[in-house]
This record gives C-alpha cells, structure tokens and sequence, in this order.
C-alpha cells in the first residue's frame, strides 16, 4: 500500500514536472501561432527540445547571490515557491480507480476531507517564496515585485474563497473527490456560472498571469521579484509559475467542469478500466484547455495598473462573490423548500 | 484654445458604454482576433533556409567592377573616397605598366583599395559617386565575423571574380517608363 | 497681421534697440537683432500683447562666429505667433570674453533644455538658468565641443587612413600602426 | 559613474581586440575524460540553443532588432524570444546601436553583471567601431570597454545579419569548453578589461 | 535580525529613490529618470539625457551638403525619410530651387508612409508596455512591408538615405508601385484589427486615460508640437500651417484630442495613421507624370552615361561629389511635420562646402522635459506609459 502511494505520488509528481517543463514551450508555441510566427523549431524536431536546453542551459549557468542580500532567504524564496507549487497536487484526484493487479487503486494521492482548504491554504503559501525572494534581494525593483505580489495574492484569495464556498455550500462537502463525484451528471460549471468566472479571473491572478502579472511585469519592473535571480533559482520560479498555472488549471476542471467525468462515461458499455483511463485524459485533456485559455488570454490583454487591480478584486469580484453566495444559499433554501 | 485650422476634428471619446464597463464584450473581441490568427498561415521567413528577396537595388556588399574584357575599371580617383561620409575607403593609386593592359582598364589603377566594413554605413554614396562605374553596392550581406580585422575588405573581396560576375544592371535603371501608368 | 506690421509695431515699442537684419520677404521670415539686454523685455512683449501673442518659442540655439570681434557668439531664438502664422527670427551676439544671457526660461518652460544644450555646446552661461548643467555631454568635459576650434573626431578613433586624401585626421595614428598589429 | 569615463578611456585607449584570441577548446586528450568531453558537447548543445539575450538597444539597431523578433524573422525560432531585461538572467549580451562615452561605464556595468557563461555580440556598425559617428562623444567601438564575440557589420544590419551573427555566437556557444571560464586565457581577457 | 532590516536602508524613510534607466527595457531609447516614489507614486523625477549624444551638429559642419542625408537618417530612425526629405527641402529652400510637382507628390507619398511607420510603431509599443505585445507583431508586419517599400525606392530598409537635393535617385519602380497599392488595400483591415484589440477594451482605457495629462497652455509653453500638442488639442500641423511639398493640395482631418493625456495621443495617432492612407491615395491618383529630380544640374548629379560621353557632366559631376557646388550664402530655416511634430533645419551657410552651422530643431528633446511634470503624482505604471506615448526617440533626443 505505501509502495503503492509512493510510486503514485511519484509518477504524480514526474508528470507534474514534465509537464510544467512542456508548458514553458507550449506557451511558446501558443504565443508564436497567436502571433503569426513559428516559435522555437531548431532545437529538435519542430523544437521540442526547446525546454531540455533551456534546463540545460540554467542548470550550468552561473549561480549568483547579490552581495547585500540575506542569503538564506534569497535560497529559500525559489525553494517554497517550488515547494508549495508541487504540493497543491496531492488532493487533486486525477481519476476514477483503476484494477490493477486485483487492487483497487484510486487515482489521488490523498483524499483529505478538507481537500478544498487544502488547495487554498497551498496556494496561498505559495506567495511567500515570492515575497521572500523579493525582499531578500535587496533590490528596489524586486521589492516592488513582492509587495505586489503580496497585495495582489491577499485581494484575490477572498474572492476566490467566496466562490469555493459557494461549490462547498452546493455540494456539502470539502472533499474534492466528492465534489467531482458530485459532478456526475451536471458539472458545476452550470449551476456556478459566476463563481466560476470569479474563480477562473482569481486564478489567473494567483498564477501572476497576465493580464495580472504585475509582480514581474517586464516593462515596469524588469523582472520583479526575480530580478536578481540567476541560474536554476530562476528556474524554480518560472518553473513554479508554470506548475502553478497547471495546479489552477486542474482545479478548475475538478471543481467546475466535472474532473474526470465526461458525458455518456457509463453509457458506452466499456469496461472499467477503459472508462478510469479515459478519464484521466478527458481531465488533461479539460486542463489543457484551460491552460490554453490562460495562455491565450496572456497574449491577447492588456495588464492592469496595480490600483485598478485592486479595485476590480475588492470592489467588483468580492461583491459579486459574496452575492454568488448569497444567490447560492437561497437558492438552496427555495430548492430543499420544494 | 481656439482652433487654428477649420480642419480639426475631435477624434476621442472617452465615455465607455455600459457594455464597455463589463470588460467582457472587449476581451472576448480581442480573443477572437487573436485566435483568429492562430489559425492563419505564419509569415516567417525560415532564414537561413529560406531567404527573403531583395530589392534588386538594395545596397549590400560592394563590388569592384570589371569591365566586358575583364580589366578593372576603377581608376583609383578618389571621388568614392571623398564621399564617403563614414571616410571608410582607403586607396593607393598606381600607374598600370604596359604589360597589364589587360588587367586595368585605364593608365591609372587602386594598387590598394580597401573598405572598412564595419565603419561602412552602406548609404551608397560611392556608388553615386564614381564616375567609372567601377564600384556599386549589391544585394549581398557582409558576413559576420569575430575578429575586427576581418572586415578590412581588399581588392580580394571586392573585385569580382572572372568566372562570377556580379550583375549590377538593374540597379543602373533610374527611369521605367511606361511601365509606371497607374 | 503681417511681418511688416509686427515689425512696425516692435520698432515702435522699442524704437532703440531693434535692429532689423533682414525684412520679411514672402516666405523667409524676418530677422532682428537686439541688445542681450533687452530679450526678455521683448519677448514678454512678443508674448503677451494680445495682437501678437508669439506664445510659442520653436527653437533656441547657439552659433559661433570667431571672426567677429566682440560678437563672437550669438544666441538665436525661432519664435512663432499661432495665431497670425508668423515667425520671427531674434538674434541676439556676446562678446566670447564675457558669453552672458539672460535666461528666459521663466517666460518659455522650453527654453529650459535648449538653454542647457547651448550652454553645453557654446558655453554661454544664461543668468537666472534655474539649473545651467551640461545636459548632452559627460560632467566632466572641460570645454565646449561646438566651438569652432574644437575638433570633431574622437582621438581614439585608429582605422582611418588619411595618407591619401588629405584629411583632417588624427595625428600619431597612421593606418601604417594598423598593418602593424596583424 | 561618470567619473570612471575618462578612466575607461585612457585605460583602454589603444587596446586593440586581437590581442585575445579565443581559447580553443580543449581536445580530449587533455586529462578530460570521454564523459567530461561529451558533457561539455551536450551543455554546449543546450546552451546553444537557450541563449536569452539582453538587448542593450540604444538607437536604430534597436528597431532592426525589433524587425528580428517580430513576426517575418522571429528570432523565437532560435530559442531566443525570451528577452531578459535582468542582467542576471541573459546569456547574450547584444548592444545595438551607438555608445556613447556617457554610457561606456553603464554598459560596462551591465556586463560585469551578468552571470557566467556570456557572451557579446556587437550589432552596427556605431556599436562596432563608431561608425559614422567619428565625432568626440561617441565610444569608437565597444570592444574598447567590453570583449566581443561576433561582430555585425551594417547601419543598421539587415535582420538576416543580425541572425547570422547570432548563429556564429551559437557555434561559439557549441564547441565552448565548460572549463573555458577557469582558463588563464579567459582571466587575462577580463583583467585586460579591468573586470574583476 | 538586525542585519536582516539593515538591507531595507536604502529606503530611506518614506521615499525610495528609483533609478529608471538607462537601460530599463520601458526606456526604448536610452535616456536616465532618478525616480522619488512614495511606494508607487511618483513623488519627483530627474531626466538625465545624452546617453547616446552623437555630435550632429558638429558632424555636419564637417560633412559637404549631400553627405548630411546620411545623418539626419539617425535623428528619428523610426522615420528617417521625413528627416531626409527635410533636409533636402532645406537646401533647396536655401539654394532656391524649384522642383517640378511630381517630385513634390513622390516626396508626399513617401513622408506619409513614414508617418504611418512611425505612428505604427509608438502605437504598438504603447500596446506592449500595457502588456499586449501581440498587437506589437501584427503591426511589424505592416511596418515590414513599408520597408520592403523603401527599399524599392533607395535599397535600404530603416536609415534610408532616400531621395537627393532636387528629387529622388531614381523613379519610383513598377514593382514599388505593385506594393504599395496592395499596401493600400490589405493595410485598413488589418489596422482596424490592431485598432479593435486595444480601443475599446476597458483595462487599456482604464490604463491610458488620465495617464500624463497635460493641458493646451502647459503644452505650448513646453514647446510641444506634432500629435503630443494635438492630443491637447491645438490644432497644429506643419503641414497645414505652412504647407511644404504640395501639402496645400491635399485635403485631410487634422485630429485632436482633449486633455492630452496617453490616451488621447494613442488615439491622435492612430487617426493620423488613417490620414496619411487617404493622402498617400490621393497622391497617388494625381500622381503627375514627369522627371523624378529638378533640372539642375549643378546640384543633382548626372546620368552615368552622360559623364562617360559629355565633358560638362563630368565636371558637374566632379564638382558635385567634391562639394564644390555653389551654394548662395544665408541663413534659413525650414520645418517639416516629422513623426514627433516640426521637425525644423535651421541652416547657416557661408558659402562654403560645408553648412557653417547647422541646428536641428528636434521635436522629442524639446518636449521631453515636460516629462518630470507630466507624471509628477501619478503611478510608477503611468509614467512608463506616458513615456512610451511621447514616443520620445533616443537618436532625435540626444542628436
């Protein structure tokens, strides 16, 4: 049973960085054919081994810690970023269960019964690499980076939590694996429409995506909170960035658009298995989507000032949040009234 | 301030409509033409495989010409020097002995003519300026290269080659005629 | 409102001190010259009477005339009246022993950098400069580049050949030092 | 910092680039065993083909520049798309454009910034050797503050230049040695420059 | 802990200073701002310029008239045929020499596509400094096409060197006149496209609107010209004040906005850019037939063959490239409307070879100084945008 969990949880984890490695030329790519261009197609066959050489290429690079800055901290930022990014994924069940051998095998590393606080408690971590890679570097630009990013991570989580809530509040339970078993015949997605919009803008802005990527946002602030950073600390963070980008997208299929769930799943008369495998790619498959929205969205907005980013989080998602709850309950009320 | 032309025109309205203030209807928009474009062909050029055409008159690498029998043409008188703003060219006359007729085509010849490549701004002025049609400006690039002395150009690099001429013709036109109805 | 009128009605508020180098010929503008004392007397006149209104200041620069004794340098400032459409040429000298203006940054905000730019380049020092630095070349620089006894070239400049051609190069560097290093 | 101006001048007045050839990689036959040699082959590999630049774009070669990353040449195609602005980040550092002696120390400042291995290529002729710009302000060439690797002729170079010398610096970037920056010769070249 | 704070000095009491540039990536150019910020507002700033100060003016007083189309190419590089056309209008104004209406159209033509580039450009690059950079690409492409359109022309595709003192080197070709009308017909479509992805959408007016204002009366005595001043909303237009190169036949809006601020001149531009089609289309069919140069010939240099076969063109020829032709002594000044607003040539000539002094009236570098002013109290994000919309070039700045 633990070597069971345990090659899971590693084959979870290899495949999260795998694909976290993908991402980065999969955005790529995205932003080339959006762009009219062609993207990276000399390191291997149309490119593909475009991420091994940027890999490569940081692993060997010089590793460098400004003078003034508080080293421990300045090592530790990337490496909580990294942390945190990796750990969201344990409560995300990937699948159905899968016979194998003559076990049942569920397709989640940990079926936590708060798996929902889970995420938002992980996620919410996650900021402080930023912050403390931001600080420690002693470098005003990157400080900006991390002030934003604190700010921007605190507005947002409120209007997210509000929205969970409402999910929570629909279904009666934290589990996410019960929430997505839930999802078996309507997805969320149609009785949270808004929820799911503010979820979905609050993730981007959780993921420092545009059009909320002021804590980097290269034309004002260089490089924000990773200004100073070189080598494979560099890659932690935009490694985190993208795993993080893969987490929220993963989150939102599982909560809104039904996990691992596709129409007609048993009706098809296919074995259990089949239907478990299917599954799993029917949920990449939805990640995939989104995470090409996230990234078509990148590179089609514009960005926000940081003021008025503030200002559609605190005055505009949470009202609305809280009235998505509001609407929830009483929908609620009317439907059990009934 | 009151208007100097009766041309104006105020060209900018700052009111956003109800549907503007959702965000929404403008993101979708823009969505739109950008996946629009995902779909179009690219516009890439794949250099070095694939090379753009010049215009036939662009002004790349030089060439010292030669003549139809192969002598060279440039008399060495200084004139592409002179108007050089970058003052890149640098030459030393000679006096064509009686053997070399064929090589020069006039009695007096560049012994050394040399271009500093990387001063050269390629404004063609020299090509305006000589009165020989000896040197001219092509569609070749100048390579890249690592050392700064590589790109001292002699009559090495400039002359052309007998078995590779360089065809310089169209850049001579200077009227089309009637091709240019519209 | 013409050039004519507008230098009637200068000559008869300053019947002194306008000294009209050239009169307004069709399209050329009219050029005065005026004690340095007196510019910013006639430019807040030029500025403020509602009939002219020169509200805008196009240019402000220096010129050095070495030959000229006693006027040595010469501030001239391009103005023009948006409302009329006319331009006018003031010219103002200093002698290179004394090179003083007065500033006039308080009656056009941009005059400010061009006053900068020509202290930078002429030396001209303009009195009540809120803040008279070089603003173009490094702090450091000890003299005025545009200056006409100043050179043009950079000393360090080492791949020019003038052997040939005469021209005004720098001396102890002969291309000869450049075949050398090879 | 302007004050070091005259200082890099006069220190580097008469320096001339040719001085510092480019340590050669070393074969394998020297003590580097078969896995050293083909590690340095697999990182020279990478490299190549992850160099982000930091474009130090001052004047009209900076808009050619933009021409290479736009969509006709799109430089993204070299791996090369993603523009660190960050010195610490970028492997090339590519000036275009003029430099005049005001910026000489900042560029030099940027160079001596970025993190190991990085590599300079030097586009137009202004960055190259002055250019036109014989006049007493402009830098005549920046290889007088900062070594170079490939130089890029043109005013300002075609795109097509610009990728050929970008292609020069990734066969550089190919057979470089790992050890390279350890070398004697690679330290003299940076106290040359007074770097370090 | 107390090391831990000690990394926080550098901000002293309440205000950080921020140093914005010289090579910060929303710089473009090269130009210094010592920023006083008060978190992110901006309390004060200090420009410092000259980073890339090149000695023009100098450069030109050492160089024969024709050599200086070479350097006015690299004063706003983002359109160099305007500074070309300018200076050879300023000689010609000097030396009195008439050009016969055909060039005047060819000119026209030329300097509008110009203003298309330039206009393009600060337009697409205000786009990526919000963060869109996608529209950025769409709007290279249009601007490569422009290129391969100069290169046509004169052979060169950004410093173009184009035309000469009395007209143009050579006609313009078949193959010129093939793009440009194609350019005619496919550009509109495709820069309403840029236009729709960016006017409307309420994150970039939410961003540009209020960014860097900056009033009619403080823009006038800023010295402001080009579509800076008209996003104030003074209607001032060179081409219309006082009309060079056949202007006054052309018939066309002279947009304006309201309080000048980063939106105003987006949208200036951007209707400027629409302008400049219907101009370069009217030229176009009006297009006179002709010579493509003035006749005088001891200014435009003559054909190749009549220097092999004529003695008088040869020395014409001789005395043209040797800067001996005779230039009348005086002084003048000649304005034309450049990308960033009246670009002016004030010329002093004593006869000599060379110009005895020569100004260049730069629109950026009088206008720049408003900059500290303009985004005094205002977020770090707005001055950058108010920067990248002044479109301030570095080579035009710093001469």
């Amino acid at each position: 049973m633990v070597l069971e969990k345990t090659i899971f949880i590693l084959i979870i984890f290899s495949i999260t960085l795998l694909i976290a490695t993908y991402l980065t030329y999969f955005e790529r790519k995205v932003a080339a054919f959006l762009q009219d261009r062609l993207g990276p197609d000399r390191a291997g066959p149309f490119g593909i081994l475009q991420p091994l050489a940027d890999a490569g290429k940081m692993f060997f690079k010089e590793d460098f810690i400004p003078a003034e800055s508080v080293k421990l901290l300045f090592i530790l930022g990337p490496g909580i970023a990294m942390f945190t990014a990796c750990m969201t994924g344990a409560v995300i069940p990937w699948g159905d269960q899968l016979q194998l051998f003559g076990r049942t095998i569920d397709l989640q590393i940990a079926d936590v019964d708060i798996g929902i606080l889970y995420v938002v408690g992980f996620v919410s971590i996650g900021v402080y690499g930023i912050m403390i890679g931001g600080w420690s570097s002693n470098n005003k630009y990157s400080l900006f980076g991390a002030i934003r990013a604190g700010s921007q991570m605190i507005s947002y989580e409120l209007a997210m939590g509000l929205s969970l809530i409402a999910i929570v509040m629909l279904t009666g339970s934290l589990s996410v694996r019960e929430i997505v078993e839930q999802q078996a015949g309507v997805w969320n997605v149609f009785y949270q429409p808004l929820g799911f919009l503010i979820f979905f803008i609050c993730a981007l802005a959780e993921c420092n995506r545009a059009p909320f990527d002021l804590p980097e946002c290269e034309t004002e602030l260089i490089g924000g909170y990773h200004t100073e950073y070189s080598s494979m600390k560099l890659g932690f963070f935009l490694f985190a960035e993208y795993i993080n980008m893969f987490i929220s997208a993963a989150v939102i299929a599982t909560v809104y658009f039904g996990g691992y769930h596709f129409p007609f799943m048993h009706s098809l008369g296919l074995s259990e298995n089949v239907v478990s495998i299917l599954g799993i790619l029917v949920l990449f498959l939805k990640i995939f989507l989104f995470i090409f929205i996230f990234m078509w969205i990148r590179w089609t907005l514009p960005r926000f000032r940081y003021d008025q980013l503030m200002h559609l989080g605190w005055k505009i998602l949470i009202p609305l949040a809280i009235l998505n709850m509001v609407g929830t309950g009483g929908f609620i009320l009317l439907s059990t009234k009934m | 301030m009151a208007s100097l032309t009766n041309r104006s025109k105020v060209v900018v309205n700052k009111k956003m409509t109800f549907w503007e203030r959702l965000y929404l209807p403008a993101i979708f928009g823009g969505m739109a033409i950008t996946l629009k474009h995902f779909f179009r062909k690219s516009n890439t050029v794949r250099y070095p495989e694939v090379k753009r055409p010049f215009s036939p008159v662009y002004r790349g690498l030089h060439v010292l010409k030669r003549d139809d029998k192969g002598a060279e043409r440039c008399t060495a008188c200084g004139l592409c020097a002179v108007a050089c703003p970058a003052e890149a060219i640098t030459m030393t006359a000679a006096e064509r002995k009686k053997d070399e007729k064929h090589l020069y085509r006039e009695e007096k010849y560049a012994a050394v003519y040399e271009i500093n490549m990387l001063r050269c701004i390629f404004c063609g002025l020299c090509e305006e300026a000589c009165p020989k049609e000896a040197i001219f400006l092509t569609d070749r690039l100048v390579p890249t290269e690592l050392e700064r002395e590589d790109f001292i150009y002699g009559k090495d690099k400039l002359v052309e080659l007998l078995d590779q001429r360089i065809d310089v013709s169209k850049r001579q036109v200077k009227t089309y005629g009637e091709d240019l109805k519209i | 409102m013409d050039h004519s009128t507008l230098l009637q009605l200068l000559s008869r508020q300053f019947p002194e001190h306008i000294h009209i180098l050239s009169p307004a010929d069709g399209k050329q503008m009219p050029t005065i010259e005026i004690p340095r004392e007196q510019i910013k007397p006639i430019l807040n006149f030029l500025k403020s009477d509602p009939q002219i209104s020169m509200s805008f200041l196009t240019d402000l620069c220096g010129v050095h005339f070495p030959d000229q004794a006693g006027k040595e340098l010469s501030v001239v400032y391009h103005l023009h009246s948006f409302i009329h459409n006319l331009r006018l040429r003031i010219k103002v000298f200093c002698p290179i022993e004394e090179p003083t203006v007065p500033s006039v940054t308080d009656i056009y905000a941009a005059a400010n950098w061009m006053e900068r730019e020509t202290y930078d380049f002429f030396g001209i020092l303009f009195e009540g400069h809120p803040d008279l630095r070089r603003i173009l070349n490094v702090d450091e620089m000890d003299y005025f580049p545009l200056r006409k006894e100043y050179p043009l070239e950079d000393s360090t400049r080492i791949d020019k050949d003038d052997r040939y051609f005469g021209r005004d190069g720098h001396e102890g560097v002969t291309f000869d030092k450049r075949v050398d290093r090879q | 910092m302007t004050k070091s101006i005259n200082e890099v001048i006069l220190t580097d007045k008469f320096r001339i680039m040719s001085d510092i050839k480019f340590a050669q990689p070393p074969a394998g036959v020297e003590g580097q065993g078969f896995f050293a040699t083909s590690l340095d082959q697999v990182i020279g590999l990478a490299r190549a083909n992850s160099i982000w630049p930091l474009p130090f774009a001052t004047s009209c070669c900076g808009i050619e520049f933009m021409a290479t990353m736009g969509t006709n040449y799109d430089l993204a195609r070299f791996g090369m798309e993603r523009l660190s602005f960050s010195p610490r980040q970028a492997d090339l550092l590519m000036v275009m454009g003029t430099v005049a002696k005001k910026m000489g120390p900042v560029l030099k400042q940027v160079y001596e910034q970025m993190a190991e291995p990085r590599w300079v290529l030097s586009v137009g002729a202004c960055a190259c050797s002055g250019g036109i710009f014989d006049t007493y302000s402009v830098l005549q060439g920046i290889d007088k503050v900062i070594p170079v690797d490939v130089y890029v002729p043109g005013c300002p170079p075609r795109p097509e230049q610009i990728i050929d010398g970008i292609m020069k610096i990734q066969e550089l970037v190919k057979n470089e040695s790992l050890r390279r920056r350890y070398s004697p010769q690679y330290q003299e070249l940076m106290a040359s420059y007074n770097i370090q | 802990m107390e090391s831990y704070f000690k990394s926080l000095d550098s901000i002293d009491g309440e205000l950080a200073t921020i140093n914005l540039g010289p090579t910060h990536p929303a710089t473009h150019g090269i130009f210094q701002n010592v920023l006083k910020m008060d978190s992110e507002r901006i309390i004060s700033a200090e420009p410092t310029i000259g980073y890339i100060h090149r000695a023009f003016e100098k450069l030109a007083e050492k160089r024969p008239f024709y050599q200086i189309t070479p350097i006015t190419d690299r004063l706003n590089y983002c359109s160099s045929p305007i500074n070309n056309i300018g200076w050879h209008l300023t000689v010609e104004k000097l030396a009195r020499i008439e050009v016969p209406k055909r060039v005047d159209y060819m000119r026209v033509i030329i300097m509008e596509l110009a203003r298309i580039a330039d206009h393009l450009i600060c337009n697409s690059v205000i786009g990526v400094d919000t963060g869109a950079l996608t529209g950025f690409t769409y709007m290279f492409q249009e601007r490569e096409r422009i290129y391969e359109m100069y290169e046509e022309v004169c052979g060169a595709r950004l410093t173009t060197n184009i035309g000469r003192i009395g007209g143009f080197e050579r006609d313009f070709s078949p193959v010129f006149m093939a793009k440009l009308k194609a350019f005619l017909k496919e550009f509109p479509p495709r820069f309403e496209e840029f236009n729709s992805l960016l006017e409307r959408n309420r994150i970039f007016m939410d961003r540009t609107i209020g960014a860097g204002p900056i009033t009619a009366e403080r823009a006038l005595n800023y010295g402001f010209t080009g579509p800076n001043l008209r996003a104030a909303g003074v209607d001032y237009d060179v081409r219309v004040m006082s009309p060079y190169s056949s202007y006054e036949d052309f018939d066309f809006v002279i947009p304006v906005g309201v309080n000048g601020d980063t939106y105003d001149r987006f949208m200036v531009r951007q209707e400027e850019i629409r302008q400049s089609l219907a101009i370069i289309q009217a030229a176009l069919d009006n297009l006179p037939q002709g010579l493509y140069h003035a006749d005088v010939p001891s200014y435009f240099l003559p054909d190749k063959e009549d220097v092999y076969t004529q003695m008088e063109a040869l020395i014409y020829h001789f005395k043209i490239v040797m800067g001996e032709v005779p230039i009348p002594v005086g002084e003048v000044y000649h304005c034309v409307e450049g990308g960033n607003g009246e670009l002016g040539f004030y010329l002093i000539s004593d006869g000599g070879r060379q110009p005895y002094r020569l100004h260049f009236r730069r629109p950026c570098f009088i206008y720049y100084q408003a900059y500290p002013e303009m985004i005094q109290g205002s977020l770090l994000s707005d001055a950058i945008l108010t920067m990248s919309s002044m479109n301030v070039i570095a080579g035009e700045l710093d001469a």
